[in-house]
């Protein structure tokens, strides 16, 4: 009994700072997002709020909630308000099968950086990515209103048709990697960045990987391919009908299942927490190195007379970053830090990619759209699986 | 534990399948479906069967029902209306009894209460098994059932497509 | 010999001129059918000439025609004294015929089409009289009811002429129906069809196969010979063209029932029975066909039932065992009957059609030729001696009296009556003022050369043709105990009738009427041919149309038959339509079989206690 | 492959190109196309009639090879002395048909013609099957294009003339199928010359009432085919709604099929069956005879009446062939190749003048003689051939079928010969309707005489009934034979005598023995 | 025994999911509701299979229910592309409407 309560102890603690730490992600994620796109299109962003805008996402949470939370005459109401709880939490389970790291040694307790690990925990993120499809089906048509109906038309026929490239291009690695379990998938590819699979062995899953990202903007409705929620066109999609919170949680889990989808390509294809080269050549001090060189900047551009507001933040964070650079150098913390670090490092990047596009490309127009995943994506997926197939059924003897 | 668990998913299987029936509103027994299928995909994590659980709700709860939603969507099929003869009083009594027969006999004689599943009991559901079973034993109709699907997927195009005049 | 060419000569001159003949001139039609006919009949006495003593038969085999298991069939034709006489009648007189038909039927239209005809004709007929054997007989038997059936109904745009073609047929196969049995019979019994054999056979074989065979051999005979009471078809007949009823309904085909009971002596003679019956039947359509020619108006028709009369005389004698006196009779018959359809035709051909004798009178100044003529075939068949018809009949009376006296007196009276009718026509003919209207003329040469020729057969033909003498020895003799007596009462019955008809036509002319009004029945009686034909309708042909239409093809074929037919089909609609009320196209009802099919499987199991533990 | 198998599929080879020829192509090709192939068959099956050893009796150009596995069920073809004439007669006619047809089809040419030929081959292919699975094969392909020739082609009630010809002739054939069946079942082989053998040598025996069920599920099958009364009433119906050259066809092959296989397969298979049913049949064949004379008479329909007359007709074959005698069976042979000649000229003579004056209502006609003489004429040569005339073909069989049965049963010959009589009535009486009287104002105008066309199809039968009629001895041997043979197998010898009195000792040596290959 | 649940539940539950698909296939008209009510049926028999599988300890009732799988998307992809043309075609989804196989 003690065995089992501990479990469920531990368990139930990591799950408290999985959805702090993911909730303060989220939260954040957008700040970061309207920030980057913001530099993109050579404008400052967020500014107001606290230094350089970093309360924003405060800010915006205290207004979602404070708004007068609407219910619409003529909408199906049980469904109506079923949509975003459907949406926000099944965008939030998959995290639970996500590693972070390895097994780590807190005090007396032994456990692995994953709120738990299934035998068939790849197919798991796929089940519950494909049930989010409801939330936002069943928001528009529960809206009662022709803008929201096309939307979630859309996007349901939109989801179901690229969660067949997207299975297809998860599938190659696997092949790769022979498990189906998460965990293991991320030790398969252990030993440096040509043992990940997206440069892997005899045939690295580079086209894989791109079909991915492709099927994943489509999955995540983002930029280019956010049809369902296009403002021009259709309002606003599925959520024209839905305010505060409800709408929050639409928005939420769109940017979860950013999360979840990057996490997913860490996973799959860039090694997740392992480090791109040995220990011996100093993969260790990355991130120091980073966080220092980080710190230098923050401090030289403290030092500018001519940036007033941020005379006292910069040197601040300048000095927050030394500190944390100094941790990584912390024998104790290192074991659990650094894969946390490349995990968060390499999802960074491919959210950091998500706004990029966002920032440069146009919108699809539909018919293109379809026809993209269905003439194109998936014809080339398909030859994708095949050829490594053949090529792991050749390799493996 | 398994038994809370069955008890729980059983019973929210029963009643969203009772929805399914009672519900005129062909979306409202869509999603009852949906959960009927959920409920059944934890069973047969109870039973050992990951494999199947996961496809259950990959393929049928994501996808077939996903279809039925949309095409619902599509059609805006309202709840039904009170159209045509009733089957309600030859067709009641008979499942009546029809349930009631079959419940007997698996209980009475098929299978006794000493046969008992435990999570756990049986773990030859994984991914593993039902490939190397899917590949070896099973391959023909595995052939055959891809030959259905495209034989499907083909039925659907010329169905669904505009005439072209 | 080449006998061969004897029948082949008229059928290449049917096939010529029944292929080409509608390109051919008259003349050229009339060569080939003519020369045909008359090269055969030359062909016929130089066969007879090199025959010599003529006590030897010759018979001659060209082909099989049909073998099937003991049946052996040959096309054999046969000569012997019989054939001989038969041959030059049918000869003879047939190329009369033709050559009479020239100046006949110079009007007519479709003149090759009856010149083809009449060589078929005689084609047939001297198949029939050649034949070997009984089938070949019968070929040719059947071949000359073909050809007066086509002559009979010659004009076929008139309807009663078609008819009466189809009468004589069909008539004419109820006889083979009696004839084919018999054949059917011989060979049962004997083994084969061929004459010799059949014959060599008869004389062992017991009396009531004897008898059988006979009798359905004289069905047949009286078919084809028009004897009660098949005779109905011959007067008909007479819708066809006179040189027709002259040479097929007078002198030769209907004579082939005499001659082929003639033929068949053997069998008959040891079947005394079916002898009886013969004179018996012989007797009967002689007396009756004479009392119905009493009162007969058409020309034609007169003679059509004399022609019947007589042949009845013939089977007398054929019945009384006088074979030779019957084929006697046959010979002198065949020269004044022709003689008198001649005439009668060549009257006819003079009124330019008429026939009614009530039409005519007082044509003796004006055809004389015709009218001479005419006188001759009167005094023939009247029974006059010594001219041909005194010989034949008498021979043919004496053996009757020996054989019954009744048969002979009837044939006494017969005798009165033939003479009585024979002198009417002629009298209402060429003696008192003409009635008519039509503009008489005399008949051209080419007509009345055969009259004449025809005119002094019948004249001397009797003596000239001992017939008897000459078939002596194919024939069992009769012993004949001349009685004169016998043969005065017969002449002097013939005078009688002359006398009769005198008195009755020429002295009184409006006795006879008077004595039809006094005998007002019987007059109607014979005037209406005993209204057989009424009769035979009636009983026979309507029943027999009316109950296949009504009962056998409405009633058992479309009624009951089909009806059964289609009522099983209408039956398996009807269970089909109260099934299909279960296939309603309504999913849900099947759902609720099926479910309730279930239902039963699972009470089934629970109560037979198929489950397993 | 020798020149049978060659005789056999060049119709079907002649279908499929029948059915090649493109839809777009006039009318004209399909009908050349054929003349030419039914003409080309013909030609080859009298090569079979060149090389038939008729000297022989029995089953010649033997070809057996493999064709189903399981069960085992061999393509086996050859022909006989009786089988030959009858291909001859199937090839002889197809050409007429063709020529017939050429005026009078004028929509779907092609598929008519290809179901022509397609019917030719299963009418060839039933004759000359010596396998039992095969032979219902072919029973049953012949089936289909007639269905079709009367169900499209035809008259107004077609569909139902259509129906019920195929309805009739299927509930035989489910007979005739199961009891082949069984006989496989039993010998465990569906060659019929096997099966002979282990009936000869003992290896095979039915029983008494097993015997007669199989027989009568054969029979009856063959019967509704003949037709035998009171099976008979789909062939008027189907005769009058077929076109010309399904009614020739029809009447004049496919009905020898049901007589064909009672001789064929009824006799040799079951004879003690067979020989106990004979007074049933022969009663059945004689009410059939003059039953059908009689509706004959009374028939207002040109097709219907001929119809009937072919019930009368086929019931001379049946009666021959159960009389059981040498000359009974010889006849019933002639007698199919007699009908088929005959009737088939008269059916071309019905399609002729219906193909003039649109009508097959006797009603219609009258006087044709005056405007047309050699139509007539023709006719009526014809019309005596079926009534029985000497020196035309059918007297033969008549007569020999006649005189059969007279030797096996007197009283059945004199019920019979009426049919003769009554044959005399109804035909010359629809001739003189017909053919005489004055000429109407429909007839005057509408009814030329015959073309070259007609008179090519309607002069090689003329010259058939004539020599068949006067030179029977170029078809009978043959049939003799193997009659004889049939007769032997069938192990029955009725037996008759030539004399039921007491010879004179020196007159049996003039008779031939009467006693054939009897073992009684 | 709280950690055993007898097998014949599971079987019992399927019978119950069965029969509640029969009585959604036979008291609903609506095509689509009785479309769904067959995937239940379909359901109810996969849980069996799956049941089995476990009494067995053998991987071919999952392999069956694997195929059941299959086959029900297929009759999905049709089936609605069938209910999608009917409606095109007669502007209603009630089952009874659709009978024209009826005569």
């Amino acid at each position: 009994m003690e065995l089992l309560d501990s479990f469920i102890f531990i368990t139930l603690i990591k799950a408290a700072v999985v959805l702090a730490v993911l909730l303060t992600t989220l939260a954040y994620l957008q700040w970061v997002e309207r920030k980057v796109i913001a530099h993109v299109q050579v404008r400052p962003g967020p500014y107001r709020v606290g230094p350089h805008g970093l309360l924003q996402p405060v800010a915006d949470i205290i207004k979602l909630l404070t708004k007068e939370d609407l219910l619409p005459p003529y909408v199906n109401k049980p469904l109506y308000l079923l949509a975003p709880f459907l949406a926000i939490s099944m965008a939030l389970l998959s995290i639970s099968v996500i590693p972070f790291g390895p097994m780590i040694k807190v005090g007396p307790v032994i456990t692995w950086m994953q709120l738990t690990d299934l035998n068939i925990g790849v197919l798991f993120i796929l089940a519950v990515s494909s049930m989010g499809v409801y939330g936002i089906a069943l928001a528009g048509w529960a809206s009662n209103n022709k803008y929201a109906l096309i939307g979630g038309l859309r996007s349901s026929a939109q989801m179901i048709s690229y969660e067949l490239p997207m299975s297809l291009a998860i599938a190659a690695p696997l092949l790769i990697s022979n498990t189906l379990s998460l965990r293991e998938l991320v030790m398969s590819q252990a030993g440096g960045i040509f043992h990940w699979n997206i440069l892997h062995g005899p045939f690295p899953q580079v086209i894989s990987f791109i079909i991915f990202m492709i099927a994943a903007f489509a999955e995540t409705n983002r930029v280019p391919f956010d049809l369902p929620e296009a403002e021009n066109e259709l309002v606003a999609g599925f959520h024209t009908e839905y305010s505060s919170m409800k709408f929050a949680s639409f928005f939420m889990a769109e940017y979860a299942n950013m999360i979840t989808v990057s996490a997913m390509a860490t996973l799959l294809f860039l090694g997740g927490w392992m480090a791109p080269w040995p220990v011996a050549w100093g993969a260790n001090l990355v991130p120091t190195v980073i966080f220092a060189v980080a710190g230098v900047t923050a401090l030289y551009h403290g030092a500018n007379a001519a940036r007033k507001r941020d005379k006292r933040t910069l040197p601040v964070f300048g000095i927050i970053f030394f500190i944390i650079a100094g941790v990584f150098l912390l024998p104790i913390v290192q074991s659990w830090l650094l894969p946390l670090f490349w995990f968060a490092a390499k999802t960074g990047a491919i959210l950091f990619l998500f706004m990029w596009v966002r920032a440069t490309l146009p919108r699809f127009r539909y018919d293109q759209l379809m026809g993209f995943t269905w003439k194109f994506l998936f014809p080339v997926a398909m030859l994708n699986l095949l050829v490594t197939s053949f090529l792991v059924a050749w390799t493996t003897k | 534990m398994d038994v809370i668990l069955f008890l729980i998913f059983a019973v929210v299987a029963v009643v969203c399948a009772i929805n399914v029936v009672v519900q005129t509103h062909p979306i409202s027994s869509a999603l009852s479906l949906v959960g009927v299928m959920g409920s059944l995909a934890v069973l047969y994590l109870l039973l050992g069967a990951e494999f199947i659980a996961a496809a259950q709700v990959i393929v049928y709860a994501g996808a077939i029902m996903v279809l039925f939603v949309f095409v619902i969507m599509l059609l805006n099929a309202g709840a039904e209306t009170k159209k045509g003869r009733s089957y309600l009083i030859p067709g009641a009594p008979l499942l009546i009894v029809f349930l009631g027969l079959m419940a007997y006999y698996v209980q009475r004689y098929l299978f006794p209460e000493s046969a008992v599943v435990r999570f756990g009991g049986f773990t030859g559901g994984g991914p593993k098994d039902i490939g190397n079973a899917l590949f070896t034993t099973y391959l023909l109709p595995f052939e055959v059932t891809s030959i259905l699907i495209l034989v499907a997927i083909i039925g659907a195009v010329v169905l669904a497509r505009k005439e072209i005049e | 010999m080449q006998l061969w060419l004897i029948p082949i000569l008229p059928l290449a001159g049917f096939l010529i001129n029944g292929i080409f003949g509608r390109r051919f001139s008259k003349s050229l039609v009339n060569t080939v059918a003519i020369g045909s006919v008359v090269l055969s009949f030359l062909w016929v006495l130089k066969t007879i000439f090199a025959m010599g003593d003529l006590n030897t038969s010759i018979e001659e085999h060209y082909f099989t025609w049909i073998q099937s298991g003991t049946i052996d069939i040959g096309c054999d034709f046969l000569v012997d004294r019989l054939t001989i006489v038969m041959l030059l009648v049918v000869t003879g007189i047939g190329s009369l015929i033709h050559v009479y038909s020239i100046g006949y039927m110079s009007h007519e239209g479709g003149y090759y089409r009856f010149f083809a005809y009449m060589n078929l004709f005689m084609f047939f007929m001297l198949v029939l009289v050649l034949g070997a054997n009984f089938l070949l007989l019968f070929v040719g038997w059947e071949g000359v009811g073909l050809c007066s059936y086509l002559l009979i109904g010659f004009y076929f745009d008139k309807k009663f002429a078609t008819d009466a073609g189809n009468k004589a047929f069909i008539v004419n196969r109820i006889g083979d129906f009696g004839f084919s049995l018999a054949m059917f019979y011989i060979f049962k019994n004997f083994g084969s069809l061929d004459f010799d054999k059949v014959f060599h056979q008869a004389a062992s074989a017991p009396e009531w196969v004897l008898t059988t065979i006979g009798l359905l051999l004289m069905v047949g005979a009286c078919g084809k010979s028009a004897q009660i009471p098949l005779y109905v078809w011959l007067p008909d007949a007479m819708a066809g063209p006179t040189p027709v009823s002259a040479l097929i309904h007078a002198a030769t085909m209907v004579t082939a029932g005499v001659y082929m009971t003639a033929r068949s002596w053997v069998i008959f003679t040891h079947a005394p029975g079916a002898m009886d019956v013969i004179a018996i039947v012989g007797i009967l359509t002689a007396f009756l066909a004479a009392t119905i020619g009493l009162a007969q108006n058409d020309i034609k028709k007169v003679f059509a039932y004399s022609t019947v009369s007589q042949l009845g005389y013939m089977f007398v004698g054929i019945g009384s065992g006088a074979f030779s006196a019957g084929i006697y009779h046959l010979v002198t018959h065949a020269f004044f009957k022709a003689l008198l359809f001649l005439g009668a035709g060549s009257v006819i051909h003079a009124l330019s059609g008429e026939q009614d004798l009530r039409n005519m009178g007082g044509l003796r100044k004006k055809i004389p030729i015709t009218f001479w003529t005419m006188v001759c075939a009167w005094v023939a068949i009247s029974g006059v001696p010594p001219f041909s018809g005194f010989f034949s009949k008498d021979a043919i009376l004496l053996a009757a009296y020996q054989h019954s006296p009744a048969i002979y007196w009837i044939g006494v009276v017969t005798a009165g009556m033939t003479a009585f009718y024979v002198s009417r026509a002629m009298f209402m003919t060429f003696f008192g003022s003409y009635r008519g209207t039509a503009h008489a003329h005399e008949s051209p040469a080419v007509m009345w050369v055969p009259l004449a020729v025809l005119a002094a057969l019948s004249l001397v033909g009797g003596w000239l043709f001992p017939i008897p003498a000459f078939l002596k020895a194919m024939f069992p003799a009769i012993e004949k105990a001349g009685n004169p007596m016998l043969m005065y009462i017969s002449v002097l019955a013939g005078f009688a009738g002359i006398g009769l008809a005198y008195l009755m036509y020429l002295r009184k002319p409006g006795m006879a009427d008077s004595l039809a009004q006094t005998f007002k029945a019987p007059y109607q009686l014979i005037y209406n041919k005993y209204f057989v034909d009424e009769i035979y309708s009636a009983t026979v042909v309507r029943p027999l149309i009316g109950g296949s239409r009504m009962v056998l093809w409405k009633g058992v074929d479309a009624g009951l038959i089909d009806g059964i037919v289609n009522g099983v089909g209408a039956r398996c609609r009807d269970v089909g339509s109260v099934l299909r009320l279960l296939q309603s196209g309504n999913i849900r009802s099947y759902a609720t079989w099926v479910l309730f099919g279930s239902v039963a499987l699972l009470v089934a199991m629970g109560l037979l206690g198929g489950l397993p533990r | 492959m020798n020149l049978l198998t060659l005789v056999l599929f060049l119709p079907l080879a002649a279908f499929v190109i029948a059915l090649a020829i493109p839809r777009a192509s006039s009318a004209r090709t399909s009908r050349l196309w054929a003349l030419i192939g039914s003409l080309g068959i013909f030609a080859a099956s009298l090569g079979l009639l060149a090389w038939f050893d008729r000297t022989a009796a029995g089953e010649q150009f033997l070809v057996d090879v493999p064709w189903i596995g399981t069960p085992n069920i061999h393509f086996a073809v050859s022909v006989n002395g009786v089988s030959l004439w009858l291909v001859l007669l199937s090839t002889f006619l197809t050409p007429l048909c063709v020529l017939i047809s050429w005026n009078s089809i004028k929509d779907r040419c092609k598929e008519f013609y290809a179901f022509l030929l397609l019917l030719e081959f299963g009418l060839v292919g039933v004759f000359l099957a010596q396998d039992l699975f095969l032979f219902y094969v072919f029973w049953e392909v012949s089936l289909v294009p007639m269905y079709f020739l009367i169900g499209i082609w035809g008259h107004d009630r077609r569909i139902y003339a259509a129906v019920k010809f195929f309805l009739y002739t299927m509930a035989g054939s489910v007979l005739m199928l199961a009891a082949i069946i069984y006989i496989y079942n039993k010998t465990l082989t569906f060659s019929y010359p096997a099966i002979l053998e282990m009936l000869a040598n003992g290896k095979l025996s039915f029983p008494a009432g097993e015997q007669m069920l199989l027989f009568l599920a054969f029979f009856i099958a063959f019967a509704i085919k003949v037709p035998l009364f009171p099976l008979h009433t789909w062939l008027p119906d189907a005769h009058v709604e077929a076109p010309a050259a399904g009614s020739i066809m029809l009447a004049g092959v496919m009905l020898k099929m049901g007589t064909y296989g009672i001789l064929h397969f009824c006799l040799p298979l079951f004879p003690s069956a067979a020989r106990a049913c004979a007074p049933w049949i022969g009663v059945l064949a004689i009410i059939g005879i003059v039953y059908g004379s009689l509706v004959a008479l009374v028939q207002p329909n040109l097709k219907k009446l001929v119809a009937y007359t072919s019930v009368a007709h086929l019931g001379f074959v049946v009666l021959g062939i159960f009389s059981f005698t040498q000359q009974g069976l010889d006849g019933a042979v002639y007698q199919m190749l007699n009908h088929g000649v005959s009737t088939g000229a008269l059916f071309l003579f019905v399609g002729i003048l219906y193909e003039r004056r649109h009508s097959l209502e006797i009603a219609d006609y009258g006087g044709v003689a005056t405007v047309a003489p050699w139509l007539s004429a023709a006719f009526l040569i014809t019309t005596l051939a079926s009534i029985g005339l000497p020196m035309l073909n059918n007297f033969v069989g008549e007569f020999l079928v006649l005189q059969g049965t007279a030797i096996a049963n007197f009283t059945w010959t004199v019920w019979a010969s009426l049919g003769v009589i009554l044959s005399a009535c109804y035909m010359l009486w629809m001739y003189q309707r017909v053919f005489y009287g004055e000429a109407g104002p429909e007839v005057r105008g509408h009814i030329p005489d015959l073309n070259g066309r007609e008179w090519a199809a309607i002069l090689p039968l003329i010259v058939m009934m004539v020599w068949m009629g006067v030179y029977s001895q170029s078809f009978l041997p043959p049939v003799g034979k193997n009659t004889a043979r049939v007769l032997e197998q069938t192990n029955v010898n009725v037996p008759y005598r030539v004399q039921q009195w007491d010879r004179p000792p020196g007159l049996s040596a003039d008779l031939p023995n009467p006693h054939r290959g009897g073992t009684n | 025994m709280m950690n055993a649940v007898p097998i014949s539940w599971f079987l019992t539950l399927s019978a119950i999911l069965f029969a509640l698909g029969v009585a959604g296939f036979l008291f609903r008209r609506n095509i689509i509701t009785v479309f769904m009510s067959i995937e239940l049926m379909l359901n109810a028999v996969n849980l069996s299979f799956v049941t089995f599988s476990y009494q067995h300890k053998e991987v071919s009732g999952h392999l069956f229910t694997f195929f059941v799988m299959v086959v029900a998307a297929a009759e999905a992809a049709v089936g609605l592309a069938i209910i999608l043309t009917v409606f095109k075609g007669r502007s209603t989804l009630n089952i009874d409407d659709v009978n024209s196989m009826k005569h």
